[in-house]
Formats: C-alpha cells, structure tokens, sequence
C-alpha cells in the first residue's frame, strides 16, 4: 500500500473568498495562513513568534521603528519574485482609504514603510506597538502581489506551500501541492481537502466513518465519544479567545456596577462551562487569557454567590424580577451558554429573554460601532489576542468609557519593558473585573480530533490557522 | 356427444340460487330461490323494479360477486358446476363463452384507453390473436354493431363518442368472442327511444345470426315484451312471475307484476285518467317482510301471505306464479286488461 | 315494531344524526386508536400546565445526561433537566404551533380557494397562480426569511408554517368545491335566486367540510414536523419554551454519546402524527356518505 | 288567444362557444337553441319532447331566467326576464320555479327537509320564523308528506319522495309556473306514477302550468295540453298531444312513436334502419332532419322548412308533413 | 400557440413581476447587511462604510430594484457580494445538485409508493395491506432530518457502505455522485413515499369501484391484469397532483437534509445567504424557485392531458 499523501479536513464554516486581507472571517484564515499566503511572521503553536517570510528583525528602543530583512529567492505562485516592494504594497494596501482589511487600523498607525533596498523593509509607526512582530503574522498581514492582488478572493497568489485546486462552492476546497515552493521537500501532504460540515452529528459522522481525518475546532457536543475510540487522537488546545456575557453599561440599571457584580455573581462558571461547552474552557476573570503575558487570576475577584447576588440587586434598589435581554448569536457556546445563564439569572431574580440572532443582526443591533447598541445581555466570544485597546473606544459596543481604564491602557502601550508592562497589564485585569465589566466566563479550549496515525496537527492554537505543511502520514 | 344432444341439453341451468351480501346495515338476502335454465338460442327476459336483484343475478353468472358475498345453489353451464369455480378457471370462461353488456355505457369504458384497444382484449386474451389480426377483427366488429368509420375511429377514446355508440361498443367487446351466452344489464336505460331502438335490433340480429342465449334485463316490460321468448319477474330478490313472455302478458297472475303493468303511463291514455300506483315503496333488502316479499304492498294480501314464501304455482303453460292468492288476481286481471 | 313510534314521536327522540355518529365512531378502530393518541397527547400538554414532575426550565448541570432512574423516568438531558417533564411541556408547544398555524393555512386557504371556485375565470386563474407563487416557500424558507426580519420565534415558525399551508388547502378546497359547483342543487339554489356569496355558505362549504376536517389531520401532522424541522434549525421554538422539536435538535448532536435523548422526541411526534393520521383515516370512513348511510 | 299569455318567448337563440383552440381562429360553436318560439297560456301545460341534445334542458334553464340567452326574450306576465334588475328578478322568481331530473342531486344531503323546502322563500322576503315553519308544513303536506319530516335529512327518504321534496320546494311559493326537467326519469315505474299523479292534482288545485320535459312520450301525453317536438334546437312540430301522436305531422316525431316499445303480449319488434345523428355546430341550408328522413326530397335540402300551421292548433316544420300525416297510424298501446 | 397556454404564460409572468417585488422588499427589510458581514465584528465603521458603497448597497431602493430587474432580463444576475462571482454560476453549480437529489428522491418515492400503494390496494383489508399501511403510517411520522442521522449512523459510520455526506461532483464519474446522493435522496424520499403511498392506495381503491372495472374483469382479465392494464392510469391523476408538489417542495425545501448532509445545494445557499446578508444571491435563487414551482405546476398540468385523453390542454 502506497503512502498516503492527501488529507480531508473538516471545517464548520465557508470562508467567503480567499483573501485574508479584506475580510474578516476566521474561516479564510483557517484555509489560507501559511498555507497558500505567507506573512513576514509566523506565530507558533506556543504563541512564540519565528521567521518566515522575514529573516530576521530588529525594533528601536521606543518600539516605534521596525526593520525586517527578507527572506531571499521567493517567488509568488504566478512566478513573480517576492521583494520588498511587495511587503510595502501589501501593507499600504491595507491601509487604504477603501481598504476592508479588518486591521485596517494597525495598518493605518504606520507612519511609512520603507524599502532601502529589495530584501529590506522598514515600518515606522505612530506609537510604539511592541507587539508588531506578532500582530503581523496574523492573516490580514498576509503578502500579496500587486499584480494578481485584486483576484485573490477567487484566485488566490501567494508564496506558500500550497495552490487553490479547486473550490466547490458550499462543499469543499482542495488546496494542491505548490511544486515549487522554496522547500517543497519538507511538504508532506500533496492534496489537502477541506470540507465545510455545520451540523455537529455530521461531524461526526464524517469523522467515524472515515470521510474526513481531521476536523479541528469540532463541535465540543460531540468530543466526548472521540477519547474513548483508538482510532482517534483528540488534542484539546487552549486559545486567545474570552466568553464574555457583555453587559450594554448604556442601559439602566446596568450602569450601576452592583447589578454588574450581581449578574457576575449568579454565573457559576464551572456549570456553565460544563453545560455550554462540555468542560472545554477555563474561567477567567477578566478580558484576559491565561498563558499571556502579565495573566493574573481575577476568578476569585466576583465569585458565584446568588445570595451576595440578591443582595447586590436590593441593595442598588432594583425591584426583581429584572428583566433583561438576552441576545445570542449562533454559534453553540453562545446558544447553549445562554440558556444556561438565563436559568441561573433567574434564581437571583433576573430574568433574562432570550432572543436568538444571526450574525447580520448581531453585527448591526448589537456590536456595529455607530450602531444602536440595543441589547442588554449577550454572549459572544472575542477571539482577537492583545484586544484590550476595543475597551478603551468611546463606541465600543460594552459602553464602558471609563477615563482611568483608558490612562492606564495608554500606560501599558507607552511602556517597553516587559516586566512593568505585566505588572500594569494585571492592574487593568484587575480593574476590568472589580468593575464588572462584562461576566467573563471562561477561555475556550478548542479540541481538534483527528485520525491516530495523522501527526504534525498542532494542539495549541494561538489564532485560526492550519498549518498543512507540518502534516503528515505515519 | 353428438350434435343433437348438445342442443337439446340446457347451456346454463341455475338451481335454487341465493345470493347473500353484506350491506351497510348488516347482511342481506339478494337473490333466494332462483331457478330457471335455458338452452341454446333461447332468450330469457328480467324484469323487476330497481333493486330487486335483477343485476346482482347477473353478476353471479359472472362470477363477479364482491369477494364479502356467499352464493348457495348451483349454475351450470354445459353441465358444468360455476359456483365456486377459482377465478382463474372462471376468467377463462368469462368474455369468452359468457359476457355481458352492463347497464351505464357511460361508465362502463376505461376513458384512458382507446376503443380499439378495449374491443380487442377479449380477443387478445381468449383467442391469442396478434396485434394487427386483433385490430382487424375489431374494426369488422365494430363495423358489425353499426360504429360509422369504424377503420378511422379505432383509436379513438370513449369520451369522443355519444351515449348510443359507447352501448354499441361495449356490445362488440361483449360480443367478440362469439360468446354461447350473453347477459345484457338493461343495455338501453341510459338512451332514448330512438337510440333504444337501434340497439335492441342490433342485439335481436346478433341472437338470431349466432345462436346465442340471451338474458335481458330491464325493467321496461315493453322492451321485455317485445325482444324475449321467456320473462320472470323478480321482486324483493325472489322470482315472483314466470313464463313465456306472450303467456305472461296475455295472463299476468301476480299482483306485483299487475300492478307495474298498471303504473306505466301509456301514450294515448289522455290527460286526466289517473295512474293506478303500487302503494307504499320497495322494501329495503335488509328488511324484507316475512313470508311473501310483496305481502305489504299487495292489495289482496291475506294473513297467510305473511306465514311463508309462497310456492311457484303453475297457471298456464310453463307459466308459473308465486302467489296464494292467483284464484282472485287472475279474476281481477280481466278487468285490468279493459280498464 | 318501530315504525309506527318513529311517525308520532316528537322530533327529539328519534336519534340525532351526531350521536349515530359517535356509535359508529367508537366501533371504528383506527378512529378510535387515532384518537386515544390524540387525545393523550393533548392531555399531556393539559397536564403540563398544571403538573410536570420536575421543572422543565430548570437547569442542573451536575446531572446532565443521567440515564432513566426513580427519580427521572427517562433520565434527564444535557442540561440535567427531567426528560419526561419536557415531554409533557413540549406537547404544548407542539399543540400550539399546530392548531394555530392549521387555522392560518385554514382561514386563508379556504377563503381563497372558494372564492376561486365561486368566480372562476381570470380570478381562479390569479388565485391558483398565487398560491402557486406561495408554494414555492417551503416553511424552511419563509421561516430564515420571517426570522432574519422579526428574529425566529415561535410566532414566526407559526406564521411561516401557517403559510406554506395555505396553497394546498386552497387547492383542495377549489378542486372540492367546483364539483360541488356542478351538482344539481347548486343549479336549484340558484333557481331559487340565491347569490354565489349564499350558495358558497349554505351549500358549498358544508358539503367539502369532511373533506376539509380529513385534511386537516394531515396538515396537523405536517405542521408539526415543520416545526421539528425548523427548531432543528434554530428557528422554531425559542428556550427556555421547551418543544419536541427543540429536544430533538438538541439530542441530534448528542446521538453518537445518548441515542436514547432523540429517541423519545422522535417518538413523541410520531405517536402525535401517527394519532392524527389515524384520526384522519378513521373521519374520512365515517364521513363517507357510502359507508355513513345508516338510517 | 286573448288574454296575455303567462309565458312568452320568442325567438330564443342560445350558442355555446367551444374551447377557444387557435388565436387567430374565432372559438366553434355549439347552437343549442336556433330561435324558439312558444306562448304557454295560464293553467295550461306545455310538454316538450326531443331526443337527448336537442336543447330541451338549455330551453329549461332559459325559460327559468339561469342563463342569459344569445338572442330572444323569455317574458313571464309580460316581464322580460332578461331586462329587469337583479333583485326585481329575485323576487319576480317566486312565479316561476324547477323541478329537477335528479332526486338525489338536487337535494344538498346536508341540509335538513325544512331548510331545502324553504329555501325560495329565504332568498324571497323577510318572512319570519314561525310563518316559514307553517309554509314549509303546509307546502309537505300538499306533496303527501308528513310535518315530522321536517327534520331528516335527504337520505332518509326514497326517491319518490325527494322527488315530491323537490316539488315541494317549488311549491311553497305558490308558483304560476314550474318547470320540470325530466322530473320522473330516474325514477322506478311504480314510483313514477305517484309523482306523475301528484303533478296532476296540484295542478287541477292550484291551477299550475307546467313545462314539462321528458323524452318519455307518454309521460307527455299523460300531463300536457300542448307539446313541443324538438330537434337541433328547433321546434320541429307542436300541438296538442292527441293531435300530434295520432296525427303526427313530421317524420321525426314520427320515428319516436314507432320507436316506442309496446308492452303487451305477441309485441314483435319494428326493425328500423341504421340513422346518423346530425351535427350541431354546422349550419346547414336545408332541412336538418334530412339525413335521417325517409321522404326527404331534393327540396329538403335546399330550404329549412318554416314551422307552419298543419291543422288546427297544430303546427309542424316539413316540407312534407301533409305526406307524412297521410302514412298509416302508428300503432298504440292499451 | 394554444389559448390556453398564452393565458398561462401571460399570468406566470404576472406572478413572477409580483413576485419579484414582493421578494425584493422583503429581502431589503433584513436587518445588518453583507458589508458589515463581510468585515466582521471587528472592523472600523469607515471599513465597513467603504464597502458598502463598493458594493452598490447605499443606492435607493428603486434604482436597485431596476437594476436587478434590467440584469434579470439581460442574464446577467450580478456577482455575489460574499464570494465575487457570478451568482448565476454560483446558481448552476448548486443546480447541478439539488435538480439531480430531487430527481433521485422523486424516482425512490415514486417506485416505493407505486408499489407499496398498489399492493395494498390490491390486497385490500388484507394482512398485507394492513402492514404496509402501518409502515406508512411510521414513515409519515418520521421526521426527515432525524431519520437520515440515522441511515448515516447504519450505512456510513456502522457499515461504512456510503460516505456520511458531502457531494463528490459528477467530474469524477457520474457514479460517485450518484452515491452521495443516495442517502440524502432516501431520507428525503421515505417520508414522501409514505405519503404518496396513501394517495395511491385511495386513488386505486377509488378506480377499482368505477364501473369499467367490471367490464374488464366480465371480458376475462384476472384481478392483477385489471390492476395493471386498466385501473392505474386511471388513478394516475390525483397521483400526479400529489407528485407535482412534491417534486416542487423537493427543489426547494431540503436544506434540513442539506445541512445533515452537508450538501451545497440551493437551500442551503439560500440560508447561508441570508446569514451573510449575501441578498444579491437569494434574491435570484429565490427568483428561481418560484419559477421552478410554477414551471413544474404547469408541466404537470400538461402531464394530465397526456395522460387522460379525455383533457385537452386547452381546457385546463
Ligand atoms: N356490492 C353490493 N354490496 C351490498 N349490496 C349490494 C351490492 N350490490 C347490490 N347490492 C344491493 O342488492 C340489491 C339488488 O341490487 P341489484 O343491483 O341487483 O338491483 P337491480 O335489480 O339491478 O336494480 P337496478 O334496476 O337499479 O339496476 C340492492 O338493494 C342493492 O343495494
Ligand atoms: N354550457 C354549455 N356549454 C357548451 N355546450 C353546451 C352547454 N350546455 C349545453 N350544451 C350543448 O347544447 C346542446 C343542447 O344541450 P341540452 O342539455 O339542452 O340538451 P337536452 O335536450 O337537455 O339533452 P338531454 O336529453 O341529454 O338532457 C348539447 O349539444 C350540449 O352539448
Ligand atoms: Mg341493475
Ligand atoms: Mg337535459
């Protein structure tokens, strides 16, 4: 028997279009990062930061001047060669005026981008940012080529291991073996094919009947059986992501921070994370993960306590029963998770009305910057790494808008040194819990399970990525 | 078996025949005590007002009683037993050597088939002819029972033809295999007189032609009186009357049959004279007096009528009636005749 | 012996038409059968206003997915809660959506199928083109479009189902009702000078009602696996209201782990439409007037 | 001759359009009626005889004012049906009222006897509940039946007496005028004399005029004072009945008479021969009997024989209708 | 051309304009729009801005409504806002899926309520009948989605016979496709058979009474000759209307079995659309149903005519 070669995985969702530098879904990074487009980073499984496309880098002192070397002899997929003018036509592009890019705003903090010579690159920005390495190996910070930029959604160009085979729109997308990529003997798997599967049994079933041999960020409903059965390996993963119950400060009496503290004391979080995602995820206290840089513990900060939680509502003279909203976008943490947090409001006496909507709605009623903000409960889970600075826009959809908070993030973003950078990043964690911010419920670990005999799968997941070119058959 | 005995002997002779059917109100006595034969060539005429039994004897001799009914007694057909016959024997005999024409041409074509094709089947099936020999045979038969253009219009569907010509095509289907016996179900209620007319000729020329045995039934006595050698006349399931068709007529001995002689409206009895009506209705099946089945409506009814079924008392030639009381209605049936 | 009481004796004694009907009703088995089902699943859902053995919104994680014991009858779902309790609450839910979305497709569909049959000609032709139209959105599909605009819901399942409802009652009750349209009594109304709005009242409605009453039977049990079908989706019942259907969307991703968890819903609405498909079979042999005609 | 007839029409054409087949083709036609005329005096009764689509239920459903004709006026007690408004005609509907063919059709099975009985009345006046009751009591009983039938339902009763029902309900506005199509041809002999009988009492009570249509000759004979043959949707010959049936005058209404089957003893079977039946559609110039005629002549086929005055009170279409009135007597029964 | 069939073309366009508009406004009533779907939560409100005007979105209802109207008459059905292609490919190639499923569901529906139907006819109120009818009666309680789980569970993840889902495409044979689509065409057809079976049992039990039954059986054919030859083209008409609406309800109502499947057929583009505010895409997919509707409704008008010789298509 021949060596197998070609893998079949499976994703909950479509990307729409393969450009990751002007959309936003997760999805288009979990099909193109580091697989068919390359970033001058690349962020590891551990979260560390290694070369790619950059050889090497070096930052100023105030962390506001950048210079990367490039990696020399690569070509785009169309043959193009990849220099220095193409790093600065990417991320100009993405700063444009009409630019969709969803980091449209990192992009526009730099100052300029230089190019000294073709494998050179130097990013001046407006404020020091150190953690730009990182920040550009996300999927929006994918190089592009300027010639075939403007196709990318359907024909993607870009300098990775692997070349858009064919897409099956609503079914399936396989990405081919790149013959000439600059190490294409390191590339394992010459076919991968991805299939789009949303119905949790049908991801199973898929799975247990051989149809597909990985499906990393599966379902949680249905892992359980995955750990038991030898023929599969199950790697549970944590993330950058937070689950948060947002709490709409703008309306009454949410503004009061005892009915905050009240919500945040009626959540058990352990329940919830056993009800909502099958025990995948670890609480947290605040907008922050562990394993990140300066994490403290702030579960201990609201503890589950309905009896303090009536007494927090009678104290701020809310007459029960409360009623609230409570708007739930699709995806099951949030649709399980509210419905578990719906019943435990209701035993200190809120009770909140579930309300179920697609994305659109949410997007536009909920979350839009200029947008109405009209809920008062939801649940989402934000899964940007290092996205305090939201908290800190007037718009932002929580409402928060608290001066101090916004000081001290400048604080933390003007400080260089790690060390006081940590310290400072516990007092915000700090504050955001004491506040009662949001009810933050827990970091979701994503599980991957796949085939036994398929290695090189990452466990931890830093951001939506798959990275193909580690794979292989035993 | 020589030719002679053949003729002689009866083709189709039903002794005592019952026929038991399960209504919706409980299970009923159709037919009881029927008896008659009839050779080769004869006709044999029904008659009876709707409901009597008239087509449920019919389909008896068809074998096409619902599944629900039990037939006691016996029919013969060249001495050989029917009751009780499997159906596959009885399909082998039925549309070949017995058929019938059922009573509403207008329903008794398949609409989705063309005429060709439904004349034909019986052919087809009892005598193996192919396609193209059945379809000539078909058009000389329709062409036989008077169809104009019957070449051109084979392939035409029953809906394109008028009540008249559908008759006519059930009667060639019926008559396609050159049957010994042929049942005609009151082949004419549905048509007018003109039309009438014209089948009951073409039926009279195919019986004279082919030697066949015919049962006709109606509930017309002119039609009786004028197209059949032997009547009976059923009432409530029984027969009630019998005999050679000009015996009955010249000396009706039944109040019942008297008494649908006397209802019809004759042409020429002028406006004013008054119809003389059976009293009361046609009892339900279910519910059929004790004893004479006529006994409520009879106007000479005694209370021996209502003690058993009468017997068939012979009045004439061959001329039986199912009366007690012939001694008085024959007398009174005098006076009818002039009235 | 009877006849001569029927004659003299006031009209109140002879038996009503409605109580000959019972009688024969209670010898008929698949009626009979149907409607036991029916009628259990009916008085479940009247328990469950009163008495459910344990909550069916209250959530208790720490006993999720118990298998069937003393205490829970059927063991208790993911969210610990009391399997047969949701049952019970579920059957309203379910009874809900029917009767009301039924009604819809009933009102609607009725009325326009007789006005259709009333007027023919360019209106029946717009009337049976529109409902065509309307067949051409399944409840799945009015009901992401109900939803996207009101958000999904119980009354937004319900209104989606009632429609898709309404082109094949309306069919029905055109096609029903111009053969009524051709009878000889709806000649000798109109001899009597009666107007099409009256014939269609007094003599046409009346006379497709058993056709209608079997239909919706069935349109019942359809309406209640669109619902299943659409709480499958998300877009039916919303929590904490419990509903078959959610139960069974619920169980669906769990199948591999507690096959039993979408055994008893699927099985819920089975005995459901299985009870009012039998419902249906046994009016449509006691309203037929061949089998009926007992004096 | 001199009072104002109850029932006048005059030339009343009625043409069917066929299914429109082409576009550019105009639709065919059917002429069902090609221009009757016909006068029925009050208290007299007019039969009308004809082969089966000659016209004799669409001449019905005219005279009952059901339809509108393409030409021609239906006028009863000098109103033109056809010109008056809507709710005049309503209530002018009380004069005149049907008798259908069908005793189990034109009952609705779910309405009770008193509802159907009344129902020319609901549609007619405010009448009030108790007064309905009495008429619809009164209108049973002149029928032979009982007020207990109230009731029932259709079903209940045998033919014969929905039949009476259905006569009933054309009673009960105490009509001048009932039409009857074919009332007593679905029903058995035996039952069928009761109604016929029935028809006549009312009418020697009430003074009822009756159109009556049948294709039943006797059944004609037995109730009118005139009768009407028609054919094509013509009138081909009208008279009185013993006028006509002893001396008929067109070959046609003769070829009904001999096709009459006799019910009596030694009756032998006239054989007549193979007749074609004309088409409706096509307007031909002569005569529209000619195919089937056995004295046709040349002249038939040329000219369409006018309806002319044959005899006293007798009138006939035929070129040749005094030849036909000199054949022998066709033969009656009794 | 028939007067009949111009009246019908003149009222389905008339239903279709209606249509449309009814369709358009309905659709622009969706809150959020594909802009902000497509930059996701995180984008800048002058992001989301730039390309709602990139887009076409920020023009007034009317000039929309022609200009879909004008592509509409011109073919060209635009380019989907999530994927940037050309919806009508994107249409075609969700087409080549749900035209095929429906086509095989309706031809499993059709042989198994054919047969089932005409065996307890013809074994009316016997053991066998009862049986069958029993079987019906589970298949019509089934819901559809629940039961296809459990075809996959037997047939994929037991027996490993057929894959769990997905469509392998017709390019690399027409039997691979065939196989994907058989489980889906099964779930979708067991229940439809069960009802199509009860219509043809009535259908044939109601022929079986018609008089020329009788006649068949009176010229010598046996029970099941009469059965085949005569009765089931007769019963074939109410058989038909039902078909017709399901045929119709199988092009458009299948996305449960779509997503239990994961099938990328036309319902699902239409949820997963109006998810992403894609409108441009149900707008014409939605456009299409109820022309395939009203298509299919038409052709089984005609199919009548065919099939009885008595209706002719120009009185329909
Ligand atoms: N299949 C059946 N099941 C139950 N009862 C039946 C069946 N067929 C006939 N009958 C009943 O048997 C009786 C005799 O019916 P039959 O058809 O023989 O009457 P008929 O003399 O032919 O009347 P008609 O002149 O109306 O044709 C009737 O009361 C009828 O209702
Ligand atoms: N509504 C209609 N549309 C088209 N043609 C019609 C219509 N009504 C009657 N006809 C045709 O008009 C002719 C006369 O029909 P009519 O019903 O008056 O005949 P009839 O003398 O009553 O016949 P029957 O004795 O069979 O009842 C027939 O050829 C019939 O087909
Ligand atoms: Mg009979
Ligand atoms: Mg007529």
């Amino acid at each position: 028997q021949s060596k197998k070669d070609s893998v079949v995985m499976g994703m909950t969702l479509e990307p729409p279009g393969l450009d990751p530098t002007n959309a936003a879904a997760a999805a288009i990074a979990e099909v193109t990062l580091y697989n068919i487009y390359e970033t001058l980073t690349k962020i590891n499984e551990d979260g560390s930061v290694s070369p790619l496309l950059a050889e090497s880098w070096t930052a100023s002192p105030d962390l506001k001047t950048y210079t990367f070397k490039l990696r020399k002899g690569v070509k785009f997929h169309n043959g193009e060669p990849f220099d220095s003018g193409a790093v600065k036509f990417s991320f100009e592009r993405n700063a444009a005026a009409t630019s969709t890019n969803k980091d449209r705003s990192l992009f526009q903090a730099f100052e300029k981008v230089e190019t000294p010579d073709a494998d050179t690159v130097v990013i001046t920005l407006k404020y020091s940012e150190p953690n730009l390495p990182f920040l550009l190996g996300q999927a929006s910070g994918s190089i592009v080529e300027p010639k075939s930029a403007a196709t990318n959604v359907t024909q993607p160009v870009g300098t990775g291991p692997y070349q858009l085979g064919a897409w099956a729109k609503g079914s399936s997308i396989t990405l081919n073996k790149w013959a000439d990529y600059r190490n294409a003997s390191a590339i394992k798997l010459s076919k991968v094919t991805i299939r789009f599967i949303s119905d949790p049994a049908a991801q199973a079933a898929a799975l247990l009947s051989n149809d597909v041999d990985a499906f990393p960020r599966i379902a949680t409903r249905v892992v359980a059986q995955f750990k038991s059965d030898p023929r599969f390996t199950v790697l549970i993963g944590g993330s950058r992501a937070k689950t948060i119950v947002a709490i709409n400060h703008r309306k009454k009496p949410l503004d009061d921070v005892r009915v905050r503290r009240a919500i945040l004391a009626a959540i058990d979080r352990k329940a919830l994370i056993d009800g909502a995602v099958e025990g995948f995820g670890t609480p947290i206290g605040s907008f922050y993960t562990p394993g990140s840089l300066g994490y403290v513990d702030t579960t201990g900060v609201n503890p589950y306590d309905p009896e303090k939680a009536k007494k927090l509502l009678s104290e701020a003279g809310v007459t029960a029963p409360l009623e609230l909203s409570l708007k739930l976008p699709p995806p099951p943490y949030a649709r399980q998770g509210g419905e578990i947090v719906a019943a435990q409001l209701a035993k200190v006496g809120i009770v909140a009305k579930i309300e179920n909507v697609e994305w659109a709605q949410w997007l536009s009623q909920v979350f839009a910057g200029n947008g109405p903000h009209n809920f008062d409960l939801t649940i989402v889970s934000h899964v940007e790494p290092f996205d305090l600075v939201k908290i800190t826009e007037p718009d932002y959809y929580l409402g928060y808008n608290n001066e101090k908070f916004n000081a001290l993030y400048k604080q933390i973003v003007s400080t260089p040194e790690e060390a006081a950078r940590a310290k400072l990043l516990g007092d915000a964690q700090r504050m955001l819990a004491t506040d009662a911010v949001s009810a933050y419920l827990f970091q979701p670990q994503w599980p991957t399970v796949i085939n036994k005999k398929l290695k090189g799968v990452w466990k931890e997941v830093p951001q939506f990525e798959n990275d193909f070119s580690a794979w292989a058959w035993e | 078996m020589t030719m002679a005995e053949r003729s002689d002997m009866p083709l189709i002779e039903v002794e005592n025949l019952g026929v038991r059917l399960n209504t919706s109100r409980g299970p009923a006595q159709a037919v009881r005590g029927l008896s008659f034969s009839l050779k080769r060539g004869e006709t044999l005429g029904l008659v009876g007002e709707s409901g009597c039994g008239k087509s449920v004897t019919a389909m008896s001799l068809m074998g096409l009683l619902p599944d629900s009914a039990v037939v006691s007694g016996s029919i013969k057909l060249d001495g050989h037993e029917l009751a009780g016959l499997p159906d596959a024997e009885y399909c082998r005999l039925r549309g070949n050597r017995i058929s019938m024409i059922f009573q509403e041409p207008m329903t008794a074509l398949n609409p989705m088939h063309t005429i060709g094709d439904q004349v034909a089947e019986p052919l087809r099936r009892h005598k193996t002819y192919s396609a193209a020999q059945a379809r000539r045979e078909t058009i000389a038969l329709l062409d036989r029972v008077g169809l104009p253009d019957p070449a051109r219009r084979v392939d035409a569907y029953p809906h394109q033809f008028s009540g008249g010509q559908r008759q006519r095509i059930t009667i060639a289907m019926a008559l396609a295999c050159e049957p010994d016996l042929l049942i005609a179900d009151e082949p004419t209620t549905a048509l007018d007189v003109t039309i009438q007319g014209q089948i009951l000729d073409l039926i009279a020329d195919l019986v004279e032609e082919r030697g066949m045995s015919m049962i006709l039934i109606s509930h017309d006595l002119g039609v009786i009186a004028e197209n059949v050698q032997r009547m009976m006349v059923m009432y409530g399931g029984a027969v009630v009357e019998s005999g050679p068709t000009d015996e009955v007529f010249r000396r009706m001995g039944h109040p019942y049959t008297q008494g649908l002689f006397r209802a019809r409206p004759k042409l020429g009895a002028r406006k004013g004279t008054r119809l003389q009506t059976i009293s009361g209705t046609v009892p339900e099946l279910a519910d059929l007096p004790a004893g004479c089945t006529f006994s409520d409506r009879c106007p000479l009814v005694i209370d021996a009528c209502r003690a058993a079924l009468p017997p068939m008392v012979e009045v004439g030639p061959r001329h039986g009636v199912r009366c007690i009381r012939t001694d008085v209605s024959m007398a009174e049936r005098v006076g009818a005749l002039t009235a | 012996m009877s006849a001569p009481m029927t004659i003299d004796a006031p009209l109140a004694t002879r038996p009503l038409p409605a109580r000959t009907f019972w009688r024969r009703a209670l010898r008929h088995r698949s009626f009979v059968l149907g409607g036991a089902l029916s009628l259990l699943v009916l008085a479940s859902a009247l328990l469950s206003l009163v008495w459910t053995p344990w909550s069916p919104y209250e959530i208790d994680i720490a006993s999720k997915l118990r298998p069937p014991s003393a205490a829970h009858w059927l063991g208790t779902d993911s969210f610990g809660r009391d399997i047969v309790s949701l049952l019970l609450a579920g059957a309203r839910s379910t009874i809900m959506v029917g009767i009301i979305a039924v009604s819809i497709g009933l009102t609607f569909g009725v009325t326009l199928g007789l006005i259709a049959s009333a007027r023919r000609g360019w209106t029946e032709e717009i009337i049976m083109r529109f409902s065509d139209f309307t067949f051409a959105f399944p409840a799945v599909l009015s009901a992401i479009m109900l939803a996207a605009v009101a958000g999904p819901g119980m009354v937004t399942s319900i209104i989606a189902i009632g429609i898709f409802q309404i082109p094949t009652l309306t069919r029905l009750t055109r096609g029903s009702a111009n053969a009524i349209w051709a009878r000889e009594f709806v000649l000798a109304a109109r001899a009597a000078g009666k107007g099409r709005f009256r014939i269609t009242i007094e003599h046409v409605l009346p006379n497709i009602l058993s056709i209608l009453i079997v239909q919706v039977t069935i349109q019942f049990a359809l309406a209640i696996l669109a619902e299943a079908a659409l709480s499958y989706l998300g877009l039916g019942t919303q929590p904490p209201q419990p509903s078959w259907g959610r139960m069974l969307n619920d169980a669906q991703s769990l199948l591999f782990q507690s096959p039993m968890l979408a055994v008893y819903p699927g099985a819920a609405i089975a005995v459901a439409v299985l009870g009012l498909n039998l419902l249906g079979d046994g009016l449509r042999d006691l309203l037929d007037p061949r089998l009926a005609r007992e004096r | 001759m001199t009072a104002a007839p109850l029932l006048d029409v005059k030339d009343l054409e009625q043409r069917y359009a066929l299914p429109r087949e082409s576009l550019f083709r105009p639709p065919g036609q059917v002429r069902a009626l090609n221009g009757v005329s016909v006068q029925v005096a009050a208290g007299k009764s007019l039969g009308v005889v004809g082969e089966s689509g000659s016209g004799k239920s669409t001449f019905a459903r005219l005279v009952m004012a059901l339809e509108r004709p393409t030409s021609g006026q239906v006028a009863l007690l000098g109103r033109d049906l056809n010109r008056i408004p809507a709710d005049e005609l309503r209530r002018a509907r009380r004069d005149f009222q049907m008798v259908f063919q069908d005793p189990y059709g034109s009952l609705d099975p779910r309405q009770t006897i008193a509802r159907i009985v009344a129902e020319p009345l609901t549609v007619l006046e405010g009448v009030d509940r108790s007064t309905f009751r009495d008429r619809v009591a009164a209108a049973l009983r002149q029928v032979g039946l009982r007020d207990a039938d109230m009731e029932k339902y259709p079903h209940e009763f045998s033919g014969g007496q929905r039949q009476r029902i259905a006569i009933a309900r054309a009673l009960i506005t105490q009509p001048k005028l009932i039409v009857a199509d074919e009332p007593v041809s679905a029903l058995d002999v035996s039952v069928q004399a009761q109604v016929l009988n029935l028809m006549q009492d009312l009418q020697e009570q009430f003074g009822l005029s009756y159109i009556l249509i049948s294709h039943d000759l006797a059944v004609v004979d037995y109730l009118c004072d005139e009768v009407a043959v028609m054919y094509l949707g013509r009138i081909v010959e009208q008279g009185r009945p013993e006028d006509l049936f002893e001396h008929c005058a067109h070959p046609y209404t003769r070829a009904l008479l001999e096709a009459v089957p006799r019910a009596r003893a030694g009756g032998t079977r006239r054989r007549r021969g193979g007749q074609a039946i004309a088409s409706q559609s096509a307007a031909t110039a002569g005569c529209p009997y000619v195919a089937r005629c056995p004295l046709a002549e040349q002249h038939c086929r040329e000219a369409l024989p006018a309806l002319r005055k044959v005899g006293e009170g007798h009138l006939a279409a035929c070129h040749r209708a005094e030849a036909v009135m000199a054949l022998p007597r066709v033969a009656m029964e009794g | 051309m028939s007067v009949f069939v111009l009246r019908r073309l003149v009222t389905l366009l008339a239903t279709l304009v209606g249509a449309s508009l009814i369709i358009f406004l309905v659709l622009d009533a969706l809150p959020g729009n594909a802009a902000q779907m497509l930059m996701g939560a995180d984008a800048s409100p002058d992001a989301v801005r730039a390309l709602t005007i990139k887009l076409g979105l920020d023009q007034p209802l009317a000039v929309r409504y022609l200009q879909w109207i004008k592509g509409l008459l011109s073919g060209d059905l635009g380019n989907s806002y999530v994927y940037g292609t050309p919806v009508a490919s994107l249409i075609g190639e969700r087409l080549l899926l749900t035209v095929p499923l429906a086509i095989m569901a309706m031809a499993i529906t059709v042989t198994l309520a054919l047969s089932a139907g005409i065996y307890t006819a013809a074994n009316h109120n016997k053991l066998g009948d009862v049986g069958v009818m029993s079987l019906t009666q589970i298949g019509i309680a089934l819901p559809n989605f629940w039961f296809a789980i459990l075809l996959v569970l037997l047939f994929s993840v037991r027996l490993q016979w057929l894959s769990a889902g997905g469509f392998a495409g017709w390019e690399d044979g027409i039997w691979l496709g065939f196989k994907s689509l058989l489980l889906p065409a099964i779930s979708l057809a067991v229940v439809q058979a069960a009802i199509l079976a009860r219509v043809t049992r009535s259908a044939v039990l109601e022929v079986l009474r018609e008089d020329f039954v009788r006649t068949a059986r009176a010229k010598g054919l046996g029970r099941r000759e009469v059965l085949w030859s005569h009765v089931l083209r007769n019963a074939m008409i109410p058989v038909m209307t039902v078909m017709g609406l399901q045929f119709a309800n199988l092009l458009a109502g299948t996305i449960v079995i779509e997503n239990v499947f994961y099938l990328p057929g036309l319902g699902r583009l239409i949820f997963q659309s109006i998810a992403n505010r894609d409108l441009i895409v149900v707008r014409n997919c939605v456009m299409l149903l109820a022309t395939m509707v009203v298509i299919v409704n038409f052709v089984v008008d005609v199919l009548y005519a065919f099939i009885d010789p008595r209706i002719k298509v120009h009185d329909l």
